[in-house]
């Protein structure tokens, strides 16, 4: 175990890849002389060279098209898309072919790429780069999407996402990088697809995945003082998506609130209210509740980004009007009162 | 704008002299086989065999043919949804390629991409790929693997990327000359020109129409072939090859030619005009390449036949063992998709309940 | 009223609005001199000359870009992109610049810009021709996003969208251009938000979209011989959605059902149900299932594509589970058997 | 590849005689405005009153300078988030500007954009845009809008877009400029060659790095200007924007400087070369072109105080004025997005039940 950010778990995993399979190679802007825009790939060059760590002109579309080609010769090319928002650029690319050459191509070749790209607002950095458009890329078969919420996972993830042999789009966000946590020493492979309780709780569950799950464990934490008990589910991957451990953990709190950075309409906390709607319809004691971004482009200001954005108190009122509206109470009697 | 806005065709370029008559027959053979199994792809089009869309090679065999001549089977072809006749050249079995068509099991993808998917790694023929200009990117890093793993030099791997007339328009294939201008890589893009982009012709969709000429902004070299001289445009492709493998730089070749019918089979392409589709007809490569051998004896009238029965018989064969296939099984809905399995995949049919396990 | 196809009403409702405004034009692939991939803008080239009716060269990114630029200085440009596929490469121009322009220049500007594109699968069009994304830009605030079911609402809705002063995404569907409706001569304007009851019942809701909605109508129409009342809602609009409309609808029925075309998790329905699950919890009898397209890039292949897509017996098969789980009986004894 | 890899100073072309003093003035007091203004909100930035990106434009107030002066009232300028010289070269209030950077309600676009944003219609200032490559299509838009309503001719409109030298490689780019070759749009396409995309050299990016060049593959003339030179900037501007009014045919101009500090005011540069950053320093274009003037006798020291007392004042009143000035108010949220309303807007907070009327 050691402890490290959430940036330096991204930053040895590369390394450990890198220096593990020839095939690994890293490319995108700005990532070897600049160190990374987000500093993630600092050092890579120097230890690695151009040939392992390219730099690229400014074409999403044509490099992640580069990436893909090469991955279909058998190279495994980790993509940083500066931020999420860029991926737009390259999307075609991502959705149109990486995504769907396995199945249209009748199995016959695999596209063992990783897209890492971070999302999130809360940096001030208004519309075009703010954005949390991962709900696109989990909607679309061919690809696998994670969403690793700490450095420990992350690290796991992201090898498991290098080793995989189809495409891989791994969610990072602005707002995580200097996020603290123990990494496990040696080699971690993580599960893609699978979810895991982050809190185990009894009264409620809050389902979150990236930056969410931090704000969901301060939230539980809090609730805990009080004597409610909270679960975290954090989801880790989006596609394939584990609804066995969120149904289970809701089949047994019987309330649930999503909590998601993205906008409420069409987001990811849509689809787990659904399927929790109709697979754990009678163990449900009250409506499930969403708490996402307002609908609007992020604004640049400060007041209005912090409006338009979900928070740790957004998602504490949810969760009391949550429990409230299933009559719940607790055992203590000073926590019951602010319920 | 000045003349060049009218291409003219070039000039046939070919050392015919050199060639052994048996090459010439084999080439004319492939164009035949290539022009007949197209038309009766029309045709079972035509009688519902075949969905969705078609695009015929007709009018550009002898491009297909010459281009697929100076590949070496360890060469890496990417081409466009018009790729059935690469797709015979490139060696896959006319049957399977039919029965693609037909979207049988034993089709060469298993019937899951139709005929603008044709794609078989064994023979390095990397797919046809239905998204204007998105085999470019691909295709480019194809050529950016083989930079990676191996040394230049005439044994070299290298990549042929196909495209039309109208692709060069579309972002991609500027950002994808850039790098492959930038890094060195070792592919040849050709520009299948056949006049037109569906219905629109070069001169209303490009500002620059002498295709071969938009490597200029990439430092790379095009050069402009006539498309209806197999021999000419093999002879390009292998110099554009040679660059690749020893020089490791990209080059563009333009093959002038002339689409013979619609843009797909359901086009029954009213906008063209009759001085063009005349025009086109006067160019088709097949009985012209026929005549030239003819008259260089390097081909009999005899042998003619005899080929042309031949390829009759490899056609009908095709199509036989297409209608007798059996069709892929819907059981089968959810493989192929992934490499790495993992858990949770969703394998619910439409009407499931949503699967969570109790 | 007269009768015409889908394809006749836009085609007639683009020339209505090309004389109407002389701001108005056409631009796409295609459009023309070849009359339009789909032949819906057939004719037009002829009458109003290639001004107003601009073919482009396939450079989707390019075209969309310089609609938008257009209509920021007043133009009111209709795009046509010749499938939602494609709208992929132009992605980046629609959802970071138009839909987000007025916004991130604080309500300085406005893109009174159209974009007409079908989606749609089951014509054999294989993996990166038949899908259905306008989830994407449902999720997008800035975009107002309108599909509708037949020709009377496709003429109503586009003469909307293209008065209207924002960014529309306006729907088609491959499989709807040859369907035959009544359509209201003279001029209408449809309004934009809201959806519709397609066909009154009391018994169950179906909530649909764009060609969902005619196997809907088809599927409630054999439920009325049975006795089976169903209620088909069209959300005609999927941003901004018309929550309302759906939920009084479920409020009555208590029963619902979701049919999209699109693939089942994050898709529309997702949203739907989302909605329903918090909104009208208390009157739900059972819980609410989505009919939506198997998670695979399509098939070609004609068994396979078939079998991957959902249809008006799937949706039969999960009415009647509904309301065998909600413990429906008709009064008619003859209908109930099969319920 | 060829020297013209190391992009060498394109000789000043003024003809500077022909100014009069006050205009050089002029000229250099906005320079002057723009280096300060910049300064200052670097500084800011760094107290952080600003937040997010903060592009600026130091090192590159010449050709700031000369382009705007270049452009008649009636012009429409697209630019990239690198935008506040522009702004304010394009007569917006500099409170406005620097209040639009602390995010206040009485900025540009009331905050809702900051640094990246600068929009104002009436000054036919058409933004600042941080998608790179993503002002260039609604740029040549702005054209064909042009195009489609007006005749040309001397007094016709006429669209300059800005871009970087990195952004010469973005899809986006090719696609605009071969619209507006084909169909023949009043633009000029201003690359801005600061030497760098973020810490990428343009030998490194583009595989043809003389940018100017770059139109050849549409057709489209292009020219090397020294950019530190306002008057050799305006004056090439001129003559494209006249191009672009009078013969409707676009054109580039690329116009060489040296960024002066980092990427943005975050970036240390510390991948930058001493060499680098002493020939940038001593080409920066705010002494030069004092000394210049200075010389020629069109300033003296006494005006170069003045002139920058008053710029002092006028960025001292713009800090005041954007510090004094209100937040928005949460309560706006939901305004300015939507030109049309219509029913059934989402207007929920987070933490709002969804809306649904009982
Ligand atoms: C991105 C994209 N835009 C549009 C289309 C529709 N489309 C298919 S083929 C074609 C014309 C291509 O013309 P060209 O490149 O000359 O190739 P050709 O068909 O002549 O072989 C178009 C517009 C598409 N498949 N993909
Ligand atoms: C599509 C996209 N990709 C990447 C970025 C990140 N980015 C912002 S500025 C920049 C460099 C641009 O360089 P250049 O065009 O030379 O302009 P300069 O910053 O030098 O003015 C990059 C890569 C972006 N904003 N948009
Ligand atoms: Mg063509
Ligand atoms: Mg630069």
């Amino acid at each position: 175990m050691s402890e490290m950010t959430y940036r330096q778990a991204l930053n040895e995993t590369l390394r450990t890849e890198l220096k593990r399979d020839e095939n690994v190679y890293l490319i995108g802007e700005e990532i070897g002389v600049f160190e990374g825009s987000y500093k993630i790939t600092a050092g890579l060059l120097k230890e690695f060279g151009a040939r392992r760590v390219v730099d690229t002109p400014i074409a999403e579309e044509g490099f992640t098209g580069v990436a893909i080609g090469s991955a279909m010769l058998g190279l495994r090319p980790v993509v940083e898309i500066m931020t999420i928002n860029f991926s737009l650029i390259a999307i075609d690319q991502i959705v149109n072919h990486a995504a769907k050459m396995r199945a249209m191509f009748g199995g016959e070749v695999s596209v063992p790429i990783v897209i890492r790209t971070p999302g999130g607002g809360g940096q001030q950095l208004a519309a075009t780069h703010s954005q949390n458009l991962e709900v696109w890329y989990a909607h679309i078969p061919g690809l696998k999407v994670v969403a690793p919420s700490n450095p420990a996972d992350a690290k796991a993830l992201l090898t498991a996402s290098i080793r995989d042999d189809d495409p891989v789009l791994f969610l990072e966000n602005l707002g995580l990088y200097n996020l603290k946590g123990e990494v496990p020493d040696g080699e971690q492979v993580g599960e893609i697809g699978k979810a895991k309780i982050a809190r185990p709780g009894t009264d409620l569950t809050v389902i979150s995945y990236s930056r969410g799950v931090v704000t969901a464990l301060e939230v539980a934490e809090q609730f805990a003082a009080e004597g409610i008990s909270i679960e975290v589910v954090d989801l880790c991957s989006l596609r394939p998506l584990d609804r066995d451990t969120f149904c289970a953990s809701v089949r047994k709190t019987s309330r649930a609130v999503i909590f998601e950075d993205d906008l409420l309409s069409y987001g990811i906390g849509a689809e787990i209210s659904a399927t929790l709607g109709e697979a754990v319809f009678d163990w449900l004691d009250a409506p499930i509740r969403r708490v996402a971004a307002a609908e609007v482009p992020l604004p640049y200001a400060k007041p209005l980004e912090l409006a338009a954005m979900p928070d740790g108190a957004a998602l504490a009122k949810v969760i009391r009007e949550t429990l409230a509206a299933s009559g719940f109470t607790t055992g203590t009697a000073e926590g019951a009162r602010n319920v | 704008m000045t003349d060049t806005k009218s291409p003219t065709r070039a000039k046939a370029t070919a050392k015919q002299s050199g060639e052994s008559a048996k090459l010439l027959r084999e080439f004319y053979e492939q164009m035949v086989l290539i022009r007949e199994f197209e038309l009766r792809a029309g045709e079972m089009y035509a009688k519902a065999r075949i969905g969705g869309y078609c695009h015929l090679n007709l009018g550009e065999e002898a491009t297909v043919v010459g281009l697929t001549a100076a590949l070496k089977p360890t060469d890496y072809l990417y081409t466009t949804y018009r790729d059935h006749g690469y797709a015979l050249a490139r060696g896959m079995e006319p049957g399977a390629v039919m029965a693609e068509l037909f979207g049988k099991s034993t089709g060469v993808v298993g019937g899951r991409g139709g005929s603008m998917h044709m794609f078989d790694l064994a023979k390095r023929m990397m797919g046809g790929y239905g998204i204007v200009g998105g085999q470019i990117p691909p295709a480019t890093g194809a050529a950016f693997a083989i930079q990676y793993r191996s040394k230049a030099g005439k044994d070299s791997e290298a990549v042929m990327c196909l495209l039309g007339d109208g692709t060069t328009n579309i972002g991609a294939f500027h950002e994808s000359l850039n790098l492959a201008g930038l890094w060195d890589l070792p592919i040849v893009y050709v520009i299948m020109n056949n006049r037109l982009g569906m219905g629109t012709t070069v001169e209303n969709a490009s500002a620059e129409p002498d295709l071969y000429k938009r490597g200029s902004a990439y430092r790379i070299e095009g050069r402009r072939i006539d498309g209806d001289d197999p021999i000419a445009v093999r002879d390009a492709a292998l110099e554009a090859l040679e660059k690749a493998r020893v020089k490791r730089r990209p080059s563009i070749i333009e093959a002038m030619s002339y689409r013979l019918k619609g843009h797909s089979v359901v086009d029954p392409a009213r906008y063209r005009s009759k001085e063009d589709v005349e025009l086109a007809q006067a160019n088709d490569p097949v009985p012209a390449f026929r005549n030239r051998l003819l008259k260089a004896k390097a081909l009999t009238e005899k042998d003619v036949d005899a080929i042309h029965m031949k390829v009759d018989e490899i056609v009908d064969a095709a199509v036989s063992f297409a209608e007798t296939s059996p069709d892929p099984s819907p059981s089968e809905l959810f493989e192929r998709i992934y490499a790495t399995p993992v858990a949770n995949m969703p394998h619910s049919f439409p009407g499931d309940p949503v699967a969570v396990s109790a």
